[in-house]
């Protein structure tokens, strides 16, 4: 699974994006981001409050736990601020 | 029609290309964001726009094609930069056309309060001393988004 | 800012005008007003406004004051032609800018729904049979313009 | 007194501006009209419908009666379709 970060993800984690193998300890979302919260102090810092992180999977906002695929493209980032 | 890019563009030339030859609008509504010298009570040096290639132009449509839903729109346009931008250069513009010019209006504010909150563009701003701060979003757009929310 | 002329004007280059050397300015909203081949079902082949000279220009100073006292407006502009024009060439622009969009479009809008109902301008329209018909008002335009009055 | 007529007004009265000497009966905006309204069919018809007709006295809408002056300029004119 390719994993993306954006804005203040990616200078907090200093990464814009990494490949983790699927497995089942990251075979949806909520999974995910709990196997996320345990890698380190600034993954815990960023996963603490879900209300500042937007979530998509294959460039679609997702809200709600989806199971995820082998070959999926999962974003992680801030509430947007553009225009 | 949406563009994801990052030079410059010249408002007068698109709003020309989407009307020239026509002569069933009756109404274009533009709409242009500009880098600002203040945000928030605080001094600003420069604007750095990032985004997500490929999800930014996929949300650009949805919400073009959510607007041409709504209202009866002849053309509509979102041009939105990406990268480093000077104080006072464009960052964003929208166009609409519509025989009606209350459409055209709504529309074109329509496809910016959505553009707001939905399409993943961060923005970064550079201070006086050369420190460089992500945005924060504001509660204003949100609620200004949300106005639009149909009732299905 | 208004002005009353024959002359085709080029939205381009008068946005660009308004906003050049200004780092203050977040959004610029235009609107332009253009003539179409259709009016109220019928064919249209040309358009010639009658105005009358000096309460025109009186009238759309008044507007423009009364949005600029409406809205945090740092910049306004109305240009109306008068005179013969051929189907497709622009009528009126109206150009607001401010810090924040909703003013920006605010201002707009209502600088267009007051002129439509204020400012002595007369349509007449050309038929396909060359025939001149004065065109009628439209309630839609009292209503609209009615939406802003203030309750003083 | 300088009386202009604009658009349809114009067109039926073939005229688009007079001269017209103040008098007592032509001394308010009400007599005025009262008095247009006698000056043959073409002006009878117009100023029959007030709803239809718009009028300002030096270059201001008027919408009661007020006195006039020698040196005023009065338009008649039909609802503006401008913009």
């Amino acid at each position: 699974m390719k994993i993306l970060y954006f804005a203040w993800l990616k200078t907090k984690l200093q990464m814009s994006a990494e490949t983790v193998d699927w497995s089942e300890e990251r075979a949806d979302i909520d999974s995910l981001v709990r196997w996320m919260k345990a890698r380190g102090p600034a993954f815990a810092e960023i996963f603490s409050d879900l209300e500042v992180v937007r979530i998509a999977v294959n460039q679609e906002y997702v809200t709600e736990n989806i199971p995820l695929d082998d070959g999926d493209e999962i974003a992680f980032f801030p509430p947007v601020t553009g225009g | 029609m949406i563009r994801v890019e990052r030079e410059i563009f010249d408002i007068g030339a698109e709003i020309e290309a989407l009307t020239a030859g026509r002569t069933d609008i009756g109404a274009v509504v533009s709409f242009t964001g500009l880098v600002r010298d203040f945000n928030d009570g605080s001094p600003v040096t420069g604007l750095t726009l990032e985004h997500y290639p490929g999800m930014t132009e996929r949300e650009l449509e949805k919400i073009e094609n959510e607007a041409r839903n709504r209202w009866n729109l002849q053309v509509s346009l979102i041009i939105h930069r990406y990268g480093d931008m000077a104080l006072g250069e464009p960052i964003v513009l929208v166009v609409t056309a519509s025989p009606h010019r209350q459409d055209a209006f709504d529309a074109a504010l329509f496809l910016m309060d959505w553009l707001k909150t939905k399409a993943p563009f961060w923005k970064q701003e550079t201070s006086t001393e050369g420190e460089t701060t992500w945005v924060k979003e504001r509660q204003s757009d949100f609620n200004a988004a949300h106005r639009w929310k149909s009732n299905t």
